[in-house]
């Protein structure tokens, strides 16, 4: 079953195509790594999978209310503890139990903590648990694991795999090695034309 | 070929291009003629020859309503149809307009220190050009404040449509708490009998002036934000390349 | 939208007394008047209305700057964006939350401060009922506001001065119905310019506030 | 030090008019108060010197909340404390660059909103002088302020509630010089406390406000 | 010549200690990797070397002025553009040139830029070629290659043997391989035993 299918895309960020011409297509249990230097448009792409910014060109088919978006803020109250930032995202999502969500990333010590009191790489974990209570099947994920140690970077690709193995599928922006054995692609030849702009189709050259 | 086509930036820039030159020279001719005339009607029997401020403050007080309201259209042109055209001219609408509800205060104000005998009074009228002024001064900064023009152009957009709903509901909420001294619109259906036509005449020239004014300053203004946008494009193509 | 509600709800009570803040607000300005006015009941009374009125908005407005920003900053934005949730309900919540740590204590401890500044005991139940059809009204405005200026940085001022204009109904008819039930006039007209300011403002602004909020994500 | 008032003062310029901002905020109020109060010149002059200083006082208050807590956020603050600017020097440069854009353009403004409120024109000296004398000490106890509940969430209404009553020895004596300028008494004594005051407030305060950051960004 | 010195430290976080008894010296020409799991105490230990919060016992020994710190968050100011940030930063450090840092760090291209236009690697680029305008001999640096690319990681760990070659020396905490020759401390031998609360000396056990 094909969750994810995406045809010809092109994305901008301020006013600028970034990357152009990006098909693929993502079935239940496969997950597809995103690679490419700082800058070219990683960030972008994924937010536009994620629905929240349009495309500029091409399209993208997937069944509604199919994405959980992990970006580079985890989304975490301070004030709440742990369990209740988590909690919260479950209810939200009309979604899951928090005790396999909370073991899967090694937080059940932390669970009364307020996730103030959480260190970088705790924090993310948690930011990663949120992923198992939102039962989506398409993980949308920029940069995962950033400050989590290798221990940590393990333990997630364990996660990634068993949501793979339920029928799930992910996309993952990284410049670091996961150990997962998921398709690459290297956005690098899609990098935009410096001369066409984003805009509108129909515009002329003259404005922007 | 569809009026829409005017959209288009580039047809847009050689149409108005080419008719510029007569607005502004219509613009002239009938605001100077219209205030020299003005300048020399005989002074009124009650009001001397303050009344002559009239010649500003009327044609000012109808541009800066006006304003409004065709920045209140260009807003939901660009909402609906997508035009930058139309987003960029409610753009350099608005300090004209705010300039001309300015004009139209301190021209109030100078007036109503001989007529009332007070620099400012919270009189329905005047109190809400005051707010006329404040949702002015709010669409500029929104403007100002938000770095991408698409996104500022779609938040000022809903302000403009917020804000003029709230815009009448102040003058009747602003009319409910105090009735006023100001003179009712004089130049509406009873006009003859409210204002000679010694004043009348040049009165409606000027307003023709200065709406012509604004159309002048209006095109000059939407032409400059254009070649801003394209100056902005041409670098950031660079930056990136 | 139970879940966003309850967790606004104990996020403004964790950080420290939502729910006393606004009061706290209030009472300073109600004690800060008459420094700046003078004691005279002659002079706070005929001034007393306006005074909780602008007091009740100003810390409406206070209070309001961050009612985006801070889940803008951290991320929750997005995730509720993409969150099966409507972002209609997630603003109307929001402002509903807003409403209820800061307009709620407000009505209960007006009567208090209307006694501070001289405001006759006649004028008291208009008082109430004003406030109570007036302050949603000041709350999803505010909650507009704060949609629109989001993620800008330096939203406090510009927030004010979006919001202010848009709060002058409400106002002028708020302290209408207070002062003619002072003198024992009709508030029967105010009060229904209000609430039907009010059931407008409730049943139109969240799409306006949605639809700035998706600009501003995007 | 000039370097930081620079990037302070072109980051407010930038961030969409900080100079018009705080003006307009001052102008919107002076605009709400008659809704609140009557428009009649007998209710509005004895309490206009009243209004304009807290006008100020608001307008000072919302451009504040985020002096420090940008930079908090940022990290610059972290950075700033380990680089060789002394610590309370900082806070004095930031409370420089707050008075720039929010003190000065309000004097400048105070005159035509005293006409605005129906204040006497033999008022609009003292007005002016009080007000020239008072805003400073306003700039630095509201950075005090900030640098206390720097990196609290919803320091919005927290800080309020901690400045305001600082606010107030400078508002009475404010409002005191601009009546006694209004009624032709002497100004003389209210003056010598404003500049007091002031003079206090810029030699102590920035110790205070630095010892506060410190214990912040522990 | 030493540059640092710590003795026995114990440092707290959120009134609890995180490590104690950590010890070491660095001399010009020398780096120093802390490595342990997420929540050990590395962001804490280094906040302290930096000065920003005091040690709960053990003493640091450096001269005045050594430390430049870069943190998780980059100081940057989005609405200056990468020029203007970095000069700002050289201005307050009574520091260095522009342009070298700008190169080293492959960032003249975007110079001219609003750094609220960056993407999340450049961001951390410019806050990594603040260092160099910084001119202060020793670098305390809290994961340096957060969202680095492959190659700006390699770029930032010549700038690192740069600086150490010219009489600086660096403490790092870092999860992943930079590629450096310097010796590597683990924090988790030092993890500080859970009984014992900070507290400052001379304090009663009925107390803190
Ligand atoms: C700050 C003060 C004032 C403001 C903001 C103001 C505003 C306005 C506005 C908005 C109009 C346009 C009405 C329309 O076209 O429908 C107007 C018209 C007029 N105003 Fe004023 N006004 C002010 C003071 C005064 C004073 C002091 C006088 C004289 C005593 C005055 C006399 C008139 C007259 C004669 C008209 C023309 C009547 C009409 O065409 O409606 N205004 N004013
Ligand atoms: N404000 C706080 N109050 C109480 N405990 C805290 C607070 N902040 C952090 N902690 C705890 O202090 C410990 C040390 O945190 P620190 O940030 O130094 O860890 P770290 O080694 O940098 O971890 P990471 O690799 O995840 O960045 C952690 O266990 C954390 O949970
Ligand atoms: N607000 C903006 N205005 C203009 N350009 C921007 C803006 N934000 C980002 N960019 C540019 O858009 C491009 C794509 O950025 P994006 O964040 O998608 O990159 P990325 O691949 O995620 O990089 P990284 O690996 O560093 O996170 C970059 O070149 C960046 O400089
Ligand atoms: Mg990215
Ligand atoms: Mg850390």
């Amino acid at each position: 079953m094909t969750l994810l299918a995406v045809h010809d895309l092109a994305v901008a960020r301020g006013g600028l195509r970034t990357v152009e011409g990006v098909s693929f297509t993502l079935a239940a249990g496969q997950a597809l790594i995103l690679r490419g230097p700082n800058g070219i448009g990683k960030t972008t792409l994924l937010r536009t999978v994620a629905g929240l910014q349009p495309p500029i060109a091409g399209r993208i088919d997937m069944p509604e209310d199919t994405v959980a978006y992990a970006a580079h803020a985890d989304g975490l109250k301070g004030a709440l503890t742990v369990a209740e930032n988590l909690r919260f995202w479950s209810r939200v999502f009309g979604g899951g139990d928090l005790a396999p969500a909370l073991a899967a990333m090694d937080l059940v010590a932390l669970a009364d903590r307020p996730a103030a009191a959480l260190s970088a790489g705790q924090k993310r974990r948690l930011g990663l648990a949120r992923l198992l209570v939102a039962r989506r099947p398409l993980w949308v994920l920029d940069e995962p694991t950033v400050s989590l140690d290798a221990a940590s970077v393990a333990r997630f690709a364990d996660m990634v795999r068993a949501h793979l193995a339920a029928g799930g599928a992910a996309l993952i922006a990284t410049h670091i090695d996961l150990g997962l054995e998921a398709r690459v692609l290297d956005l690098t030849p899609f990098k935009a034309k410096a001369v066409r702009a984003a805009r509108p189709a129909g515009f002329n050259e003259a404005f922007a | 070929m569809s009026i829409w086509e005017y959209a288009n930036p580039v047809k847009f820039m050689r149409t108005s291009g080419a008719v510029l030159p007569w607005v502004v020279a219509g613009a002239a001719v009938c605001t100077v003629t219209g205030l020299a005339w003005g300048f020399l009607t005989p002074e009124d029997y009650r009001q001397g020859s303050t009344v002559k401020i009239v010649f500003l403050h009327v044609p000012a007080a109808m541009m800066a309503i006006n304003v409004w309201v065709m920045m209140l259209v260009a807003s939901l042109i660009w909402l609906i149809r997508r035009h930058h055209v139309s987003a960029l001219a409610a753009k350099a609408a608005a300090p004209v307009g705010a300039v001309m509800t300015v004009i139209g205060l301190v021209t109030g104000a100078v007036w109503g220190q001989p007529m009332w005998g007070t620099w400012w009074e919270w009189d329905p009228r005047l109190t809400s050009f005051l707010i006329l002024l404040l949702f002015y001064l709010g669409y500029i900064a929104l403007w100002s404040a938000v770095e991408d023009p698409d996104s500022a152009a779609d938040l000022t957009s809903v302000l403009c449509l917020v804000g003029s709903v709230f815009a009448l509901l102040s003058r009747y909420a602003v009319l409910f708490w105090n009735q006023g001294l100001h003179q009712g619109a004089s130049l509406s259906v009873q006009s003859g009998e409210r204002m000679s036509a010694v004043y009348r005449y040049p009165l409606y020239l000027t307003m023709l002036g200065f709406g012509l004014l604004f159309l002048s300053l209006l095109l000059v203004r939407t032409r400059t934000e254009i070649r801003r946008r394209r100056l902005a494009a041409l670098q950031a193509r660079e930056m990136r390349a | 939208m139970i879940a966003l509600l309850r967790r606004d709800l104990s996020l403004a009570v964790r950080a420290g007394g939502g729910f006393g803040l606004g009061v706290a607000f209030f009472l300073i300005l109600c004690a800060l008047v008459p420094f700046g006015v003078g004691p005279e009941t002659s002079a706070l009374q005929p001034i007393a209305a306006g005074i909780l009125w602008l007091g009740a908005l100003l810390a409406c407005l206070l209070s309001l700057d961050r009612i985006f920003a801070l889940d803008h900053e951290d991320g929750s934005l997005d995730l509720l964006a993409t969150s099966p949730l409507p972002l209609e309900g997630a603003v109307a919540v929001k402002a509903v939350a807003h409403w209820i740590t800061t307009g709620l204590p407000l009505i209960v401890a007006a009567p208090l401060f209307g006694i501070l500044l001289h405001l006759p005991g006649a004028a008291i139940p208009s008082l109430l009922v004003s406030l109570l059809l007036g302050t949603p009204a000041l709350s999803m405005l505010g909650a507009f506001g704060a949609a629109v200026t989001v993620g800008l940085r330096r939203g406090g001022l510009l927030l004010s001065l979006l919001v202010l204009p848009l709060y002058i109904p409400t106002l002028i008819f708020g302290t209408e119905m207070i002062r003619r039930g002072q003198d024992g006039g009709d508030t029967a007209t105010p009060l229904l310019f209000l609430a039907g300011i009010t059931a407008g403002v409730l049943a139109l602004v969240p799409f306006a506030a949605a639809a700035a909020l998706r600009v501003n994500l995007r």
